[in-house]
């Protein structure tokens, strides 16, 4: 131990440096990319996963998308270095959807490059769309830390997401889309993965109140804090026991009390699980903005693959690409046919749990414009 | 204990089940991590936390048998001079599996549309091979790069052989990015440097917030966390309208420029009327076999008839973008799709205009702000007339999808 | 002082600018009021009031030129064995205008649908003439009938006048309607009586509702008002899903009924493409110049169809209503028009099933209401679940524009 | 005074009766109206004001449509009655917007009542629909006390209503829209004349705070009902010197509390007056019901005849008159041309005062089906 002490690494000795700031993206930017900034002229679907981008100067380069499991070793990482020095010139991105692009200029290493990273690492070529004919693969699933990373999660993340890619890997590979979805998870109501404005979203739900462990609370806790972050005002401080408690009908279960205060934790084997949520989007392109919307209330976890969540995922995901139209995304489609069919072509249950109650959002709200599409 | 390469891994039949099937597998990258890591540690690479891939495969096996996670909350751990960028994470599980019993996360400020030489994500992997568990997330869902586990005290070194990555690594150095209440990493799509689309530089734009806002990046201040979050056009490949707090939508004001022989051409193997005319939302289109006409009037530059003839359609000249504010998840007052606060700023003045309007929005939120408090949430307590004043705005009816539907209207001017 | 028949009218310079132009003048009923009633008294008629009509020239020609009303609020003023159906009104100009320094309003509850023989609207005359300021208004927006204008001690036997009509008139008998925190007087539109589009008979409806609810009509003693309105149909001729706290609209389930034609008979006049098949919203109607065809399953029963071929078309012969609840104008929460309850309930079920929902609705809004709390933001505050439980209904996708967006479902029964 | 005592009248001296209901409908109807009661084959528009109803037995009536101020002389009532003896058989009705409409068998007499009723009273035949042709006449505006008997208006309604229904005479008279237009009037935000549904509506609105009167307060007003009654929670009970205080920022000058307590006197010559709201509807005919929204913030009183408001008014009609495709209600209009143009068709401000901050409806409200329509 002394002598590891007194061999302290260089990285241990100097001056901590700081707002320096991330690197700059030119330096990252492929020679032919930065020479034609700003001055793309098209792009054209050669297959699943590969778009064509052509220059007003008439320089061309190849993007060849491959999804990922977004958790990678650095080992993997070194391997696609590796791949990319070979086909790409060393350049490379990532995309929104943590999926890996890498760059190319010569159209006849995009075979090569599939097959070696086929082999190599086993990421599949696809996620992209060929929106002129209509035709569109699924992307990868945006999501978050689950029970690798995260202390709030009602559910894992990483879990769901390869089961249920697994079942839509042909979605991925191929265009079998009418039009985009975009499917996402966050394994808590924290919706780190963005839930509230997906195509489909799964979201992990607790479905109990904190325990309040008032021995905890009172060693570890900042009970005006805690108080403070109950989204619903269930948890009042009791002074008198330097603790809190907590009024069983307000609570929704959110477990914010619990971030800040390890002594209320919210998880349940048996209660916790996802809700699944639909017909949200972000784009303008045709249909304004839209929040999701719950159309599962809850299904409880079943590790290691979640079946049923699997299984619900693809009905409702099987059952729009099989009825929409061309371009017609799931918030889109179920305009046009109305809820009420939604859930009859799922199977899906309507309950009362479908029907929102959560008062805390202003009717005001729904007056403001969420999109950037308007006259001028 | 099954041995691979030598290695010994923890028993995981749960975790098992998800190295099947075609889609890569995370756990089979966390196997990875755990065999060589220990290889290169046995191989005599300097290695601080060898054991810590495995450690994660035990503690993982225990929550998918337990159903619940096995993490506990991390409190406040950082790095010198900064107050976030770090996520402090323990494990409930410290006697039986101490590999792991730190587990924090570093956030790393990712280059600007996530645009990569391999030289500079091997700096990330030789950094991280050697201060941490050598487990990433390429990359966290804000779009940082995600070093996935170190303990406390290699927080610092880890930072430092960051910053000193070309000194130290011959490498690109990084920084460090944002958590807590502070400026969140922006973000940018890939825009202008592989889009046709881009109707503003997202990533120069995506740059200069990141550097001008280090201080506010770097060091949580605010009641709450702030997200900004750059798309080149309406498509919005950031989802920046539901992700941010204030989101800069690229966009123009003038006309879809047209090129009729490219139409042909697309004519000769789609059907224009049903793919682009009827999808049309306010009906601008019309196409006679052989012309394309749009009625630029009634165009809303929803994208979609560009989007499915982008060898033909391209959007107008006088570029630029509209701001979206108050973008968030759900708590406290639900989830919210950002709405416009400004319909639409010339490129040209963008980033200096968006500039002023943050500064302005975070001295007003930070002086009015309640803990935990979002700034669409402070704009909905104290009204978007406020608000307006704050950026110097005038209320413009694109701001909403719709006027008021009642005339509760404060004349507060009149009652002084 | 003008003199027109013999009879002195005040000065109201404001007011006769008021009987200019084409449409019918109110001053000019006013004043036709005064002169008649006064000459009424002149040749020997019992006339309590013969000054307010003047009177209330007199006070409107000052809020005219003051630009403020000269009313004060009334108190509670009553008929015996009523809790309601009396406005109380004051004048501020007691001094001034003692004529009208009463002028209090009783509400009578009108024939179902506003249909009337001359005997029944003679009686209301007479009756008026005697006791009150022969003002009226036919009618009021909740639909009574409005007489306007008398004193205090003249309630009782005006309301005894009304009530033994037959007796004393040889008129028809009224009595009071709604006010004050009471079921107000229900209406309907003119449903079978006249319009083909009726699907299910509101006059009878809104009788029996009436009868039934006597007391709850004349007894406040409920949190706040409630409202009952009923239309035959969606057109929704009573503004019901507007303006009342149930609301009982028509509809049917089955297939729209089609004389096919009738269609081409029409289409001789019209353009059935563009006035019909064009306008539907859920584009479930064809034509191809010989026969209309409409996807029933498509069909949300708007009503358009039917209302331009009323000839052709009709409602299915599955009848009966959807129950809206919760319309109602702005305090405290805001305007609603009401929304889905029960999505159909048949005709010949219909009647009983509302009271049965109406009585307990009734009932927990009494044990739950806050003071001036209506049922629409009573539902609001304890949710859509306990209001299905009250009303015993399961929920419907039917009652929603969409299912909720966000995933805070309160688990109550796991949490007890 | 003593003689009159004993000279009691009748009504004076029986005994009151009680709860005995309205007239029953059935004996209000004309013979032929109950001979084919729910028996309805169809109606047809004859002329402005004129609809011909013909029954499944062949019989047929019309209905003669005739606007009316509403306010109503009883002497005008017995003129109104002579004409129903004359023309029909006894037999009349209002409609739901305070038009009277007489019931005739016999289409030769249509033309002389019309011909009598304006000669006699004045009143103006039309108000109707041809929906066939999609030709529509304006109908009356529903409207309510104001200056005329009320204790909170912030304008009068009669006024108003007279001079706009001048203006817009023709409208009645005539098929001179392409689709419904339904204008409504409350004086006060009370919303009487429920105007929050309308596609035009005029609203009365005070602008300043009440003027508290303690010492009237004090002797005339239940604290804690007034205190109660207020929408925004604007005040908060003094109680120690009994009275009420007021929070400026918080009041919306709504009047409530007036209402219950006559010591705060809400009402402001110089800053009472009315806001125009469009775009509401009721019907679920094509476009679902809306709520109406604001289109002019403010504009003075200005007895007797309002000239502003008027010419707002007609603007906005005639201007949605003009642009509007058949069927097209205002509401639908602006759904299709935007907003933005409404306000630049209309020359109408957009001012931050149109933007909602009216905080009390919850979110939740936006996802409840308003309306009656939907699949099976
Ligand atoms: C690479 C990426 C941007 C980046 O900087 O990383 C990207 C790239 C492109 N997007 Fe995107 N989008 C990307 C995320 C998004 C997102 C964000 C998200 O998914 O979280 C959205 C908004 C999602 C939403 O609305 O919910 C998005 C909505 C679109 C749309 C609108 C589609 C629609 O119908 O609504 C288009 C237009 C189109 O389909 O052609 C589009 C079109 C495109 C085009 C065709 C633009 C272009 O000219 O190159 C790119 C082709 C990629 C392809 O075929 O998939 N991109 N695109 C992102 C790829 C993610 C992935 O790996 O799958
Ligand atoms: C790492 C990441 C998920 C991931 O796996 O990618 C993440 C992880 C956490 N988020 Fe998040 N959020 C992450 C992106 C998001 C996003 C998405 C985005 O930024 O586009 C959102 C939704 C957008 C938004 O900001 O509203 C998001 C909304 C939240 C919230 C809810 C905030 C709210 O206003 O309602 C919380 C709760 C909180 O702040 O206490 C939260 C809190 C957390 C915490 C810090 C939990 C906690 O309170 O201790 C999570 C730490 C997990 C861990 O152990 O590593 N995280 N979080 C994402 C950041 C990585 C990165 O920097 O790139
Ligand atoms: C007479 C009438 C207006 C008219 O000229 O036609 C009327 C007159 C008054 N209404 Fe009303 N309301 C009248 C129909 C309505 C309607 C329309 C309807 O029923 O279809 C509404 C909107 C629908 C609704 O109920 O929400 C209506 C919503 C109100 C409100 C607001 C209620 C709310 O929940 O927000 C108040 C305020 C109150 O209750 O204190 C109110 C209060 C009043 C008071 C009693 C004012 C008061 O608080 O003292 C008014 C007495 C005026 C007077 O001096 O005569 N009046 N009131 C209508 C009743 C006549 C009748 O019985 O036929
Ligand atoms: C008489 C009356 C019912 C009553 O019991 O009093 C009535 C009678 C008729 N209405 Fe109505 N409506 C009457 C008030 C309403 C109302 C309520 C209101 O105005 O407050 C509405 C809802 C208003 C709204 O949506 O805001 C109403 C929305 C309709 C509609 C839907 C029109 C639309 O396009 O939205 C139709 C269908 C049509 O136009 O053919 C309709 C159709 C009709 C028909 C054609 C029904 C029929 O088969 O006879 C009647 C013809 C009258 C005509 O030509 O105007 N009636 N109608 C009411 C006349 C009021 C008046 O004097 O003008
Ligand atoms: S969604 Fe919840 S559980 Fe998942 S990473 Fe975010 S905060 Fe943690
Ligand atoms: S779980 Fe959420 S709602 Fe429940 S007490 Fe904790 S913070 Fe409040
Ligand atoms: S947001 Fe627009 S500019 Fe940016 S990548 Fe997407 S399509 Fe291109
Ligand atoms: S951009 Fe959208 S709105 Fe504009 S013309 Fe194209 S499809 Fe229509
Ligand atoms: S609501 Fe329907 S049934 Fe009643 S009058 Fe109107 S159109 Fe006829
Ligand atoms: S009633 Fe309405 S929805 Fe049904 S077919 Fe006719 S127009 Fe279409
Ligand atoms: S709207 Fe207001 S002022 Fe007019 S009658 Fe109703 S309560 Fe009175
Ligand atoms: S006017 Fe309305 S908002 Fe103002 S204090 Fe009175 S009740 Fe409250």
């Amino acid at each position: 131990m002394v002598a590891q002490e007194v061999e302290k690494e260089p990285e241990e000795t100097l001056q901590p440096k700081t707002d320096f700031g991330p690197p700059h993206y030119e330096i990252m930017l492929h020679p032919v990319v930065k020479k034609n900034y700003g001055k793309w002229a098209y792009h054209e679907a050669v297959r699943p996963g590969v778009i064509k981008r052509v220059a007003e100067s008439g320089d061309v380069i190849y993007t060849v998308r491959f999804g990922t499991p977004r958790l990678l070793s650095i080992y993997t990482v070194r391997e696609i270095c590796e791949i990319a020095d070979k086909y790409c010139d060393g350049y490379l991105r990532f995309t929104s959807r943590h999926n890996v692009e890498f760059i190319l200029t010569d159209p006849d290493k995009i075979e090569p490059l599939i097959k070696e990273v086929q082999e190599k690492l086993g990421f599949p070529c696809g996620g992209t769309r060929d929106t002129t004919n209509a035709k569109y693969c699924l992307s990868n699933i945006i999501h978050t830390q689950g029970w690798v990373h995260c202390h709030t999660p009602a559910t894992d993340a990483s879990g769901i997401v390869k089961s249920v890619m697994d079942e839509l890997y042909d979605y991925f590979t191929d265009y079998k889309l009418p039009a985009q979805c975009r499917i996402s998870l966050a394994c808590c109501a924290n919706m780190c993965g963005a839930v509230h404005a997906s195509d489909i979203s799964i979201v992990g739900v607790h479905r109990k109140v904190p325990k309040i462990d008032d021995d905890a609370v009172r060693r570890t806790c900042e009970i005006p804090s805690t108080v403070a972050a109950c989204p619903t005002g269930a948890l009042k401080p009791d002074m008198k026991r330097k603790t809190v408690v907590l009024d069983k009908d307000k609570c929704m279960y959110c477990g914010n009390c619990y971030t800040m205060c390890p002594g209320m934790p919210i998880f349940d084997p048996d209660n916790d699980g996802v809700a699944i949520l639909v017909a949200g989007k972000v784009s303008d392109a045709r249909y304004p903005p839209q929040l999701s919307k719950v159309v599962v209330p809850w299904i409880g976890n079943n590790p290691p693959r979640w079946p049923e969540v699997v299984q619900t995922i693809k009905k409702i995901l099987e059952t729009w690409a099989t009825h929409a139209e061309k371009y017609e995304r799931i918030a889109e489609w179920v305009h046009r046919i109305g809820w009420e069919r939604f859930f009859e072509l799922t199977g899906l249950e309507f309950t009362e749990k479908l029907i929102d109650d959560y008062k805390r959002t202003p009717y005001i709200y729904a007056s403001y414009r969420t999109s950037a599409a308007f006259r001028w | 204990m099954p041995v691979v390469d030598g290695v010994e891994l923890p028993e995981t039949p749960l975790l098992d089940e998800l190295e099947k099937g075609p889609w890569p597998s995370f756990v089979k990258e966390i196997k990875k991590t755990a065999i060589e890591q220990e290889k290169a540690m046995k191989a005599g690479k300097k290695i601080k936390l060898p054991g810590a891939a495995k450690g994660l495969l035990k503690v993982l096996e225990l929550a998918y048998k337990d159903k619940r996670t096995h993490w506990k909350h991390g409190g406040i751990v950082s790095v010198i001079g900064y107050g976030g960028g770090v996520i402090g994470r323990y494990c409930d599980l410290e006697d039986q599996i101490p590999e792991v019993w730190h587990f924090h996360t570093i956030r790393i400020n990712m280059p600007a549309g996530w645009f990569y030489t391999t030289k500079a994500l091997r700096t990330i992997c030789d950094v991280w091979e050697k201060w941490g568990s050598g487990l990433t997330n390429f990359h966290g869902s804000t779009g940082d790069i995600i070093l996935l586990g170190t303990r406390t005290e290699y927080l610092q070194p880890c930072a430092n052989a960051l910053a000193y990555a070309d000194q130290l690594y011959g490498g690109v150095p990084f920084d460090i990015g944002g958590s807590g209440s502070d400026l969140r990493t922006p973000s940018a799509c890939m825009g202008p440097a592989l889009c046709e689309f881009a109707c503003y530089d997202t990533l120069k734009a995506c740059y200069e917030f990141t550097m001008r806002y280090q201080n506010e990046l770097h060091r949580p201040m605010w009641p709450y966390k702030f997200k900004i979050k750059c798309s080149g056009c309406p498509n919005d490949c950031v989802a920046a309208k539901a992700r941010s707090d204030f989101a800069i939508i690229g966009t123009w004001k003038d006309e879809i420029q047209i090129d009729q022989e490219a139409v042909r051409e697309y004519a000769k193997v789609i059907d224009i009327e049903e793919h682009v005319v009827k999808k049309c939302p306010t009906k601008a289109i019309s196409w006679d076999g052989k012309e394309l006409k749009i009625n630029n009037r009634e165009c809303i530059r929803c994208m979609h008839c560009i989007n499915v003839l982008p060898k033909a359609l391209k959007p107008g000249k006088e570029r630029g973008a509209t701001i979206l504010i108050g973008g968030k998840a759900p708590f406290v007052d639900g989830a919210i799709i950002g709405w416009v606060a400004v319909p639409f700023i010339p490129e040209n003045e963008l980033i200096e205009k968006c500039c002023e309007m943050l500064e302005a929005i975070w001295e007003w939120w930070d002086e009015e702000g309640k803990f935990r408090e979002r700034v669409g949430e402070l704009i909905w307590r104290k009204g978007m007339d406020e608000f307006l004043k704050v950026i110097n705005q005038k209320a413009d009816v694109r701001m909403v999808y719709a006027p008021r539907n009642n005339p509760f209207i404060f004349w507060r001017e009149l009652n002084e």
